[in-house]
């Protein structure tokens, strides 16, 4: 038995049927076809998955898609906006804070959150923020620098 | 002619830790040795092939082909493959 | 995961309904930090899942000087460490539920949740026993109100009966000269398990020199969170210092039953309670001095 | 400022490309979540798979039913061993190492016993991922447990339970009558090491363990397989080979290798844990059976508990040293987990025990134990970070009883150009002693460590680094851009150091380089992105093929300018001949409108080990009432030969030494008496998030490798060596407790500090 939702993804209206097992982060990926948003552990210990639920990041694992009815999502498919890559983005090349980037999405949608939520956080305040967030490539070093360059360059800031 | 370092595990059979051997190639050192020490070849190769545990150290060169040519102050090594992450 | 139905009732009196009349294979979401990944992995097993997220009363927030703290069952740990007031006035909570997961968690899971899971380690309840709340629990039956240090039974069960259903948490309003405070260990700072942890609450005398009141609680060093009763009296009309907390935390110690597992062993366990109650009742002195 | 180039080692900056730091070629797609991984792939039609695993360590497999699944509507196919050809013993190099393919096949699916929890036993395809998890559990297998053994000890002893009962040991000595556990014993020999020992002065002697760690990687092992009615079998998978994905599939299916495509797809990380198949020959067989696209995503449980972590160890070191702290003799005794079948890692392990050291005389015996865990793997230096816990902790044991600083006592016997390693060959020129001046010097090492439970440590590390084989083609295009068509998967900016180095050759610009990693049926074979080879290796096959452009350019501009090709010079890619001038570009448009395409190929197999040192640097303190250890500062020197792209090279460096850093920490699997593995989570098995490290500082120490035309030696895998030794070095200086098994978690410490107050 499926399930119709109405939610809104990345500004559009967007509807969809889903089983009420089905995950927000299946449904995104594979009914959606957003696959931006990666699956890394399948039960909230990686980020890997992470995105913008009524204005909090989330693991999309750990959410029912039927729990969108009527919410308000950001996937990292959003974030850059009219062909230009957000500042965090852009920042994230330039300093190499990514590897494989497998774990890039979910770091850049909690990245950006944090510099909303927190225009210029101190070093600790990245880590602390990120913390739900796991790579295994970079030992955080250019990720945590890529988080502070761009809370000089982002327009919160 | 070559320098070959006998792996310490058939020292038994030379009585020696290091020989030199007559020989162009490292096949054809291998094949001396065996008339020198018998039973030494085929505890180093498997289908007349060097054994697929093992590559060699010919002066820095690391590689498994018994056509390596030596000379004279070549070092043969007998080393386990190795593989990297 | 079998697949199950879905009911987001926007009434507490429609979610009651639909609790006791379905089976014991009914689950409540409220956070789904942990009922979803405990679906995922075949540890519980549902038919009916009911989202309590649109039911008013548990989204209710509210702090007030002579109430205290009213805190809706799926109020989110982030609602509560995002207001400065509540953060200010009840910080052993706020500690307990900033550190509960990381951010990504926290938009979500719930202290009704975290106390409904009863997980021996969870690191909202310890804060809970410490500040005295009290659950509030609506079902078929009607309403009855419950100490917290009476709620959780056993790992993962409760006193909640077939039909019943976590409302609010109530926290009693603080006088100035409180303090309070959590820390639990964990072998990284953040994203794990606590291989032990304490709450420590006290009320302070004017000099703030004396402890006048003191409730201690442990967590993941029983079958339960714990109220250690006797550090907590012990600690009346005692003089604050580091020999105090220090024997408060042998006190605490005596009702640490712990197990070995991969998060620790029993000795380990035991002796954390002993370093968390003089760290935390440290903190707790210091703050209700401010 | 996090990177410092040593100035007495930093090579001239002649270069225009290399030692710049271009935004990757990929980088857009990585940021924005277009980038395609496997699991982003959705074939046509596609099913999906789930396995069977065995419940049990160690069990024969009595029977297994798959008729209930197979009658649920959506259930497509089944798969058990039976599925898949009797496998032949042979052993095959895999250029990384070896692989019985009869091992493998029965790693892939259990044949008659399950080896360990987790092991797979069969699999199903269904129309849906959830149904194909319910008729996974509606397989019935019937299993007959039997006695299991967890560690290298107990399985080395005569009555440990065997698992293999023709298991005769490997070895180039007499082999036993009596098949063992013990796979393979290895042996090296070096002077005589009773006289080396007796010229000693200090002679130190200790037992050290090592938990079993796995890789880590975000992405689970996922693949995408199509058999089609052709017969003609395409797989998309994660892998950090295509060729040998394909080469192992070929064996395991017995079908010839050009019948087989392999799709690499970007890969969310390996670390020599994405080079054997699991998953890939089952999807294959299920596409075959079903006639439809399967695809196969393990879960992290799966992933922890059924691929390749790398092994626990078991090991005894001892070194002797005189008065003025001049190493005589070693001794080591290694014993390494294989898991469930032979060909673990303790080759490598055995060779690098010493190979720091300049040691006169030494004796080494390597033992590669199989026992009822899952077949181990490569992780980044495979073997030599167990080996390199061992011998640095003695090092700076005697470092310390000779009262010698422990960086100038490393000085006194580091191994460098001309120093014959105690498995046999000589060093050429190597960086050792240049990392080792180079901490000296770092503002680190300048700044003294104050407060107390603090302490610091130093460690060194080596890895080999291989050349293996690579292909590259290069395509000119109109507007003067090259695209560079390669098979090395990308798992960390390789694209973009091996496009600099072909940018490099020609005068161009990176950006100018269009580089593409294709399939196995698009460019020639190349060997696995590992072994820290593929700037190095791949990057050489780029840089011939620029050289062979370069030829076909001279020739194209002999012929615009009417002038013999002798006439025509390059320099800095400009091209002059008849007293005409054009630069690489504008000669690529003349050359477009009247020749012949130009392609440039580069293949290249370099024979040579390129041999990376290490040297970290660390503080930490220790909270003495938890036994948690905090790091607070990290320095990581390594000699790169040549960074390409600095800040990639620092990248490794700094990625290497936070899995150092939890390897020593709290990493470990953790095991119950059932033989079941109890952290099966990225919760309970604890690799470090951000807020868990500091920065780490990183010092690139360049002593060109002669085999390389830039001077590249590969900076991949050595990082990650140094630190539990490094750590554990600086917890003594911290606490007065010398540690000798890893993870040194928090338990771990705060019971060795207690036993050392209590005088336990």
């Amino acid at each position: 038995m499926k399930t119709h939702v109405t939610t809104t993804i990345n500004g559009a209206t967007v509807e969809f049927l889903c089983q009420p097992r089905q995950s927000l982060l299946a449904v995104l990926r594979d009914e959606l076809s957003l696959t931006g948003c990666k699956e890394g552990c399948n039960n909230g210990n990686c980020g890997a998955c992470t995105v913008m639920l009524d204005g909090l990041p989330v693991d999309s694992c750990l959410v029912l898609a039927v729990e969108a009815e009527g919410a308000e999502i950001e996937t990292v498919e959003g974030i850059a906006e009219q062909g230009h890559l957000h500042p965090l983005q852009q920042c994230f090349l330039e300093g190499a804070a990514l590897q494989c980037g497998i774990c890039t999405p979910g770091f850049l949608v909690t990245a950006k959150a944090l510099l909303e939520k927190n225009p210029q956080p101190s070093e600790q305040e990245i880590r602390f923020g990120l913390a739900g967030n796991l790579c295994r490539c970079t030992g955080y070093d250019k990720i945590v620098r890529a988080v502070q360059a761009a809370s000089q360059a982002s327009p919160e800031s | 002619m070559a320098i070959v370092f006998i792996p310490s595990q058939l020292q038994k059979l030379t009585g020696t830790a290091q020989v030199e051997v007559e020989g162009d190639t490292v096949r054809a050192v291998v094949e001396q040795m065996e008339k020198q020490f018998p039973g030494i070849q085929q505890r180093l190769f498997e289908d007349d092939q060097l054994s697929p545990t093992l590559q060699l150290s010919v002066d820095h060169v690391m590689t498994r082909a018994l056509s390596t040519s030596v000379t004279p102050s070549t070092e043969i090594h007998f080393l386990p493959v190795i593989g990297g992450g | 995961m079998i697949d199950f139905e879905y009911a987001a009732p926007t009434q507490l009196d429609e979610a009651i309904r639909l609790l006791a009349a379905a089976g014991d294979g009914t689950r409540i979401l409220a956070g789904g930090t942990d009922i979803i990944v405990q679906l995922r992995e075949g540890l519980r097993s549902a038919d009916l899942v009911v989202d309590i997220k649109k039911i008013s009363e548990l989204t209710q927030l509210k702090l007030s000087g002579d109430k205290g703290l009213h805190l809706g069952a799926s109020v989110s740990c982030r609602r509560i460490y995002d207001d400065q007031n509540i953060a200010a006035s009840y910080p052993g909570l706020a500690d307990a539920v900033r550190i509960i997961g990381g951010w990504q968690i926290q938009s979500r899971a719930s202290v009704g949740g975290n106390l409904c899971n009863s997980s021996p380690a969870a690191d909202a309840i310890p804060p809970l026993i410490a500040y005295s709340a009290t659950a509030h629990i609506a079902g078929p039956g009607g309403k009855r109100m419950v100490p917290v240090e009476e709620f959780c039974t056993a790992p993962g069960h409760n006193i909640l009966q077939q039909g019943e259903l976590l409302v609010a948490l109530t926290l009693p309003p603080q006088p100035s000269n409180a303090g309070s405070a959590y820390q639990r260990f964990i072998p990284r700072n953040e994203m794990d398990i606590a291989v032990a942890g304490a709450a420590s609450w006290v009320q302070l005398d004017q000099s703030g020199e004396r402890i006048e009141q003191a409730r201690i609680a442990l967590s993941a060093v029983a079958p339960t969170p714990v109220f250690a009763v006797d550090a907590s009296e012990w600690l009346k009309g005692q003089v604050v210092s580091e020999e105090v907390f220090a024997e408060a935390g042998e006190l605490a110690k005596r009702v640490a039953s712990p197990i070995d597992d991969m998060r620790g062993t029993a000795e380990y366990r035991t002796h954390l309670v002993g370093v968390l109650t003089k760290r935390t009742l440290a903190t707790a002195c210091q703050r209700a001095r401010k | 400022m996090s990177t410092e180039v040593a100035p007495d080692t930093q090579t001239p900056a002649t270069y225009k490309v290399i030692g710049t730091r271009p935004v990757r070629h990929d980088g857009a797609d990585k940021v924005t979540g277009k980038a395609v991984y496997t699991d982003d792939l959705h074939v046509p039609n596609m099913v999906f798979g789930a396995f069977v695993r065995s419940p049990h360590a160690h069990a024969r497999i009595v029977s297994i039913d798959t008729s209930d699944a197979e009658k649920m509507p959506g259930v497509l196919a089944t798969c058990t061993s039976a599925d898949l050809p009797d496998p032949w013993d042979k052993v095959d190099n895999l250029g990384e190492g070896c692989v019985n393919y009869a091992h493998l096949s029965g790693n892939v699916l259990a044949r008659n016993k399950a080896l360990y929890k987790g092991h797979a036993v069969a699999a199903v395809a269904a129309t849906d991922s959830y149904l194909a998890q319910e008729a996974a559990r509606r397989i019935r297998v019937e299993f007959e447990p039997l006695p299991a053994t967890m560690c290298v000890q107990d399985a080395m002893r005569n009555d440990a339970p065997l698992l293999h009962d023709e298991l005769i040991t490997h070895t180039l000595d007499d082999k036993p009558a009596r098949p063992s556990n013990i796979a393979s014993h290895i042996q090296f020999e070096k002077g005589n090491v009773d006289e080396g020992f007796a010229a000693a002065d200090v002679v130190i002697e200790r037992e050290f363990k090592t938990a079993t760690v796995h890789q880590g990687y975000i992405e689970p092992h996922v693949s995408v397989a199509l058999w089609n009615e052709d017969g003609r079998l395409k797989i998309w998978t994660a892998t950090q080979g295509s060729f040998v994905v394909r080469q192992q599939m070929a064996e395991l299916l017995k079908m010839p290798v050009s019948q087989i495509t392999i799709v690499p797809c970007e890969i969310g990380g390996g670390f020599g844990g994405k080079i054997s198949v699991y998953e890939q020959p089952v999807a294959a067989v299920l596409s075959r059976k079903c006639g439809r696209p399967v695809k196969i995503m393990m879960q992290r449980d799966e992933v922890f508990e059924a691929t390749g972590p790398t092994p626990a160890s078991f090991m005894r070191v001892k070194l002797g040293a005189t008065k003025d702290g001049k190493l005589t003799a070693g001794k080591a005794w290694l014993a390494f987990d294989a898991g469930a079948f032979p060909g673990g890692v303790i080759g490598p392990g055995a060779m690098c025990v010493f190979s720091c050291y300049d040691l006169p005389h030494a004796t080494v015996d390597g033992f590669d134990v199989v026992l009822n865990k899952p077949k181990t793997q490569a992780y980044r230096a495979p073997g030599s970070t167990h080996v390199a816990f061992a011998t640095e902790c003695v090092i700076d044991e005697l470092a310390e009883r000779l009262k010698i600083d422990p960086i100038e006592f490393r000085l006194n016997n580091a191994a460098k150009e001309g120093t014959r390693r105690v498995d046999g060959p000589v060093y050429p020129r190597v960086g050792l002693v240049e990392c080792l001046q180079a901490i000296q010097e770092s503002d680190h090492w300048k700044t003294p460590l104050t407060g107390p439970n603090r302490g610091r440590g130093v460690a060194c590390g080596f890895w080999f680094n291989c050349g293996l084989k690579s292909s590259v083609t290069a395509n000119v295009n109109a507007d003067g851009t090259v695209t560079l068509v390669e098979g090395s998967t990308d798992i960390g900016g390789t694209r973009t150091s091996i496009a600099m180095q072909l940018a490099e050759t020609l005068g161009i610009t990176a950006e100018d380089v269009i580089p593409q990693v294709v399939d196995t049926d698009s460019v020639g074979f190349t060997d696995v992105t590992g072994g820290s080879r593929t700037t190095f290796a791949t990057g050489l096959a780029a840089h011939e093929a620029a050289l062979d452009i370069q030829k076909q350019m001279v020739e194209q501009a002999a012929q615009i300018w009417e002038c013999s090709p002798d006439e025509v010079t390059v320099a800095d890619g400009v091209y002059q001949g008849n007293g005409k001038s054009l630069s690489f570009k504008a000669l690529a448009v003349e050359a477009d409108k009247v020749g012949i395409p130009i392609v440039g190929r580069g293949v290249v197999d370099p024979q040579c080990s390129t041999n990376a040192f290490a040297v970290n640097l660390v503080d930490v303190e220790v909270d003495p009432e938890t036994g948690k250890v905090t790091i607070l500062r990290f320095t990581v020197c390594q000699d790169a030969g040549k960074a390409i792209h600095p800040s990639y090279v620092e990248g490794q460096m700094q990625g290497g030494s936070a899995q150092g850093i939890g390897w020593a920490l709290n990493e470990e699997y953790f095991y119950g008496d059932d033989g079941h593995m109890r952290n099966a989570s990225f919760l309970d098995y604890r690799m470090p998030t951000c807020y868990d490290l500091p920065m780490i500082d990183t010092i690139i120490v360049e002593v060109a490798n002669p085999d390389h035309p830039y001077g590249v030696r590969g900076v991949g895998e050595v990082p990650i060596v140094p630190p539990p030794p490094a750590i554990a070095n600086a917890i003594y200086r911290a606490t007065g407790v010398r540690f000798f098994e890893l993870p040194m978690s928090p338990p771990t410490v705060w019971n060795a500090i207690k036993g050392q107050t209590t005088g336990e």
